[in-house]
């Protein structure tokens, strides 16, 4: 959409494919990873007595803009022993799974990188990819705390991809289309639409479908949380372990690629099951473009409803991971294999009968 | 064709997160399960057996101090205490209060630390912080009555350095009675909590007989089942005067001896300790205590082995005099390396992470196993 | 990093205002090696702990000294540690800072006479930037050391300094 | 509940010559004293015994007596030939309530212990200690290497009193 626009305007589709695709680094992840990290100091700051960083512009707000310049001025170390193009592949490809999971995320009914039909398992698909880029660094690296904690991440995110995708097929069974905007359209209006409650669907089913969607939901959200690596189940890194898992070994600016890609990461899972499952960029209450009549106003709502929605799965990531003790990696696997994909098959299946019903 | 495997060696330490100090251990791994652990030890041998041969009685106070750093006043009273039996002296009754009321406090802080860091190495940050939020506390009571924050030197041979602070009494109450719900948060927070218990419970189980056997003493003792602590089996100072109870492991989530059965135990004496400092701040005598330090530390000729109850464990001192003013031998038996010995037995067919666990619910103090 | 490698010979505008921005960028964000040697790492960690809190000078510890900027020396280095600490410095990437704490590693502290095993001084093994005094510092002894270490990180340029 | 002097009873029953007196020069405590090759089957006996039962090794120490003569080095530096080191071991029986100090003196050059260490367990890394740091070897010890100081330290065993700090370890300066 913004492509075609742009497109007709400067009469160049390369140019204008060039400013779609830099447009959300820049004015999205860039910024929300650079805020996340500063959330994420405040947050456990603020939760542990502390006050966190304060020193570095108002209140700290400066803090991740000087780690990002200072990690950008350090030395590049490249141990003589590593699998060298391994090694410096590795953090682009996980910087670029993560970054490129945004370009189907519909931020406002107009603001979106591509509208794909098969969005939503465009994004899964897409941000496995980390796996490969995790597995390669680990064991380029050549160093055993870094594979360990590679062989961990890879199997991890690998088997809680599963009942990620079950709980996305229950969803794709309901609406029938694979498509964001499509399924954020179809909750649309008010918060009793919302997938979580439901659906805009009405009668009986409606309500019988509400405790499927939120099993559902307590499901995908677990799992996301495993795939993203964070708390309970960021194992991979465990630093009591395995000092910093994958890596141990990266130092400067490569490290800082892994380090904004595990909070765009975080982003993006937050912001599928926004859309998933809480209306997307919808608002809960109606928008008030529409009551005062001013057209222009509609989507920077959308995009403030979906941000919030979005950040608030985050804070909840930050919360969990400020309060919670870390599980070992079979119960990891025990987790996911016994419990979370049983329970997505069930689920999947009452809500395939009801929606046949 | 059989696939080959082969095991690997992992290298923990010295520098690593959860070695809790300068601690190296060898752990040979078939995937990530252990097959056995070989501990180096002695990178932070700072040699204080032979500083003890060449100081006086009284200065080897300060090194003493210095074993367990996290306990120093349970190492001064240790040392103190050995000193005394060897010269004979008879401490004023306000003295051996203060010293009760000073360990306990110190065996409080020293448990706090070992909690805290036992929720980080599980992977729960956030106690952490709140045990130093209390450790700070306490430290400040320390502050107040001594100057120092962790090594404080100021148990003497027959007396103490200073006299308490006017404000102290009415400042460790309300410590005190401000303390148990923060025990109670503590539980609510990690103790009990579902993840914490399913990696620690059932997870590197000393049984009994091999605890005896290895010398094992202290918390990891009483988790394995035994009630034995030296404050009551052996009464020093004034212990024989307080009501307290020995906690020890019950199996209340898993089996007798496993990881949380150490863990808790600590976290239940740290409750007796605030008991009996609240009995000992009622009971506190009034009296002068310098009046009992003596003018020249020269203790007859003899050996003498005397022990106390540490947090770590039994910390005992093996004293050898010839009558001179320098001790002859001062051989500690330190309780983090006689019970960081056990680590091999007990943690043999576990995964990494236990291993993790198992090492921090021995709770070891580098300092000491090193000396 | 080819900027960096290189050393100008002469300050211009650009050069000086590209340095006080790095200088801004490497004081306000100091990471720390996670690394704790004797009772001075317990001063350490009631640092970064709440009462004393660390983060609010931008040091958060780093388990991997690949990451960190600092390492902080804390406490008393054995002969058989100090090889160790070499090559834990030796891991460290470019630019990074030592700060000694606590008398033991500044000079030997209270086992400078008698301690045969003891390395009495940790910079007879590696450079150090700012000694901290104490057995142990108090934290906020600690917290002067970094704010001195910052000072020292704010005069730094990358003009070549002149005899 | 045993004294010393009835354990003592005991002992010279079943050992015989093995067990050499019973030295109350102290007034703390009252020593034992046996031979350092029969050291095992003691411990063994005392571990055993029902009417003994010493569960519990609490501490294993190493003295260097310093009962040699002292004879002057060229440099003028005064060395320890001759006489002995001692080993305490300090028992106790948790069920029986009993407390015993043994002690077992070695020649000082080439001084030999056996082993406890299949007897009680925390023998182990107590008696690498010793050996570290006064030479003791143990006999059938399963693993006797330095513990405490680096493994390829070569200027000998730190708490003899005639020990003498080298220069330089691995191109490190050693003294102040």
């Amino acid at each position: 959409m913004i492509f075609d626009t742009l497109s007709s305007f400067l009469g160049n589709e390369i140019i204008a494919g060039i400013i779609v695709a830099c447009l959300p680094l820049f004015l999205v992840i860039l910024p929300y990873a650079i805020a996340a990290v500063l959330a994420e100091r405040k947050v456990s700051a603020y939760m542990q007595d502390r006050i966190g960083p304060n020193r570095t512009g108002f209140h700290g707000v400066l803090q991740p803009v000087a780690d990002v310049v200072k990690l950008m001025l350090k030395e590049d170390i490249v141990a003589s022993n590593v699998d060298k193009p391994l090694f410096n592949i590795a953090p682009l490809l996980v910087f670029t799974g993560s970054y490129a999971a945004f370009a189907a995320i519909p931020f406002t009914s107009i603001f979106i990188g591509t509208k794909l039909d098969l969005g939503l398992i465009y994004i899964l698909a897409v941000s496995s990819f980390v796996v490969a880029g995790i597995l390669m660094g680990g064991w380029s690296s050549n160093n055993k705390y870094s594979l360990i904690g590679a062989m961990r991440s890879a199997a991890q995110i690998i088997s809680y991809e599963i009942p990620t995708f079950l709980v996305v097929v229950t969803i794709i069974i309901i609406t029938g289309t694979t498509n964001l905007t499509v399924l954020s359209d179809y909750q649309t209006s008010y918060f009793w639409n919302w997938m979580i409650l439901g659906g805009p669907s009405l009668g009986v089913v409606k309500f019988l479908l509400i405790p499927f969607m939120i099993v559902g939901f307590v499901i995908i959200y677990i799992s996301t949380l495993a795939e993203v690596n964070r708390v309970p189940f960021d194992i991979p890194e465990a630093e009591s372990e395995l000092v910093a898992g994958f890596h141990t070994e990266y130092s400067g600016m490569k490290f800082a690629m892994f380090f904004l890609a595990e909070y765009a990461n975080m982003f993006a899972v937050s912001a599928l099951i926004a859309t998933v499952f809480f209306g997307g960029y919808q608002s809960p209450f109606g928008y008030l473009g529409n009551l005062m009549g001013i057209k222009w106003l509609i989507p920077l709502e959308q995009l403030f409803w979906f941000s919030v929605k979005g950040l608030f799965f985050v804070f909840v990531q930050m919360w969990l991971r400020w309060t919670l003790p870390r599980l070992r990696v079979d119960q990891l696997m025990t987790v996911c294999w016994k419990y979370l994909i049983p329970f997505a098959f069930v689920n999947l299946l009452i809500v395939g009968l009801l929606v046949v019903l | 064709m059989a696939l080959k495997t082969e095991e690997m060696v992992l290298n923990m330490g010295p520098q690593h997160p959860s070695t809790h100090g300068v601690l190296r251990l060898q752990v040979e791994l078939d995937g990530e399960l252990v097959i056995g652990v070989r501990p180096y030890v002695g990178y932070l041998h700072r040699c204080f057996e032979k500083h003890a041969e060449a100081m006086t009685y009284p200065q080897v106070i300060p090194y003493v101090d210095r074993l367990d750093y996290l306990t120093a006043m349970n190492n001064e009273l240790s040392y103190v205490n050995a000193c005394e039996k060897l010269m004979g002296i008879e401490v004023p009754e306000r003295v051996q209060y203060i010293r009760v009321i000073m360990a306990e406090l110190n065996r409080i802080a020293s448990h706090l630390i070992a909690l805290g860091t036992y929720g980080l190495d599980i992977g729960a940050f956030t106690p952490f912080l709140y045990c130093f939020i209390d450790r700070e506390r306490i430290l400040s009571l320390f502050e107040m009555t001594c100057g120092a924050r962790m090594l404080y030197n100021y148990i003497w041979i027959g007396g103490l350095s200073h006299d308490l602070h006017p404000d102290f009494v009415r400042l460790t109450r309300e410590f005190t009675q401000q303390f148990r719900p923060h025990i109670v948060s503590l539980n609510n927070l990690l103790s009990y909590n579902k993840i914490f218990i399913e990696r620690t419970a059932n997870v590197g189980v000393l049984p009994l007989d091999v605890a005896v056997n290895y010398g094992i003493t202290g918390p990891m003792l009483r988790a394995s089942g035994m009630e034995w602590d030296l404050r009551k089996n052996e009464p020093y100072a004034v212990y024989d005067r307080f009501d307290f109870d020995i906690p020890v492991g019950k199996g209340t989530v898993g089996t007798v001896g496993d990881c949380w059965d150490r863990y808790f135990v600590r976290v239940l004496e740290m409750e007796q300790s605030v008991n009996i400092i609240e009995q000992a701040l009622n009971q506190l005598p009034e009296g002068d205590v310098f009046s009992a330090i003596p003018k020249r530390v020269k203790p007859p000729e003899g050996t003498i082995y005397a022990r106390t109850e540490n947090p770590k464990g039994e910390l005992g001192f093996f004293i050898v005099s010839n009558g001179s003013v320098n001790p002859y031998r001062v051989k500690v038996r330190p309780p983090s390396f006689i019970n960081l010995a056990v680590i091999d037995a007990i943690s043999k067919g576990c995964l990494v992470a236990d291993l993790i666990a198992i090492l921090g619910s021995i709770d070891i103090v580098l300092g000491e196993v090193d000396r | 990093m080819g900027l960096l490698d290189k050393e100008f010979t002469d300050g211009n505008i650009v050069i000086t205002t590209a340095d006080s921005l790095f200088n801004w960028a490497r004081l306000s964000s100091i990471w720390q090696a996670s690394f704790g040697l004797a009772c001075c790492a317990i001063e350490m960690m009631a640092t970064s702990a709440s009462n004393y809190d660390f983060d609010r000078f931008g040091v958060i510890p780093r388990a991997s000294p690949r990451q960190a900027d600092i390492i902080i020396i804390s406490g008393t280095v054995t002969l058989k540690m100090a090889q160790r600490i070499k090559r834990l410095y030796e891991q460290m990437p470019e630019p990074k800072y030592i700060i000694s704490m606590g008398s033991c590693s500044n000079c030997g502290g209270p086992y400078w006479d008698h301690g045969y095993n003891v390395l009495k001084g940790i910079d007879r093994v590696i450079p150090v930037d700012v000694y901290v005094p104490g057995c142990p510092p108090r934290p906020e002894a600690l917290l002067e050391g970094l704010l001195k270490l910052q000072e020292i990180i704010r005069n730094e340029s990358l003009v070549k300094k002149s005899a | 509940m045993k004294t010393p002097e009835e354990i003592f009873e005991i002992l010279k029953a079943a050992f015989g010559d093995a067990i050499i007196e019973l030295n109350t020069k102290s007034p703390f405590e009252k020593v034992i004293i046996a031979d350092p090759l029969k050291v095992k089957d003691i411990s063994l006996f005392l571990r055993d015994n029902e009417a003994l039962d010493f569960d519990s090794l609490v501490v294993l120490s190493g003295v260097d007596d310093a009962n040699g003569e002292k004879v002057e080095e060229e440099d003028g530096y005064k060395s320890i030939k001759g006489g002995t080191l001692s080993i305490f071991y300090h028992l106790e029986s948790i069920a029986l309530k009993h407390k015993l100090t043994l002690k077992v003196s070695v020649p000082r050059e080439n001084g030999e212990a056996e082993s406890v260490e299949s007897v009680w367990r925390s023998a182990d890394w107590q008696e690498r200690e010793v050996f570290d740091l006064l030479g003791i070897k143990f006999l059938n010890h399963p693993d006797l290497r330095r513990i405490l100081m680096p493994e390829d330290w070569e200027a000998g065993h730190p708490l003899r009193k005639d020990y003498r700090n080298p220069e330089f370890y691995q191109g490190m300066k050693v003294p102040y």
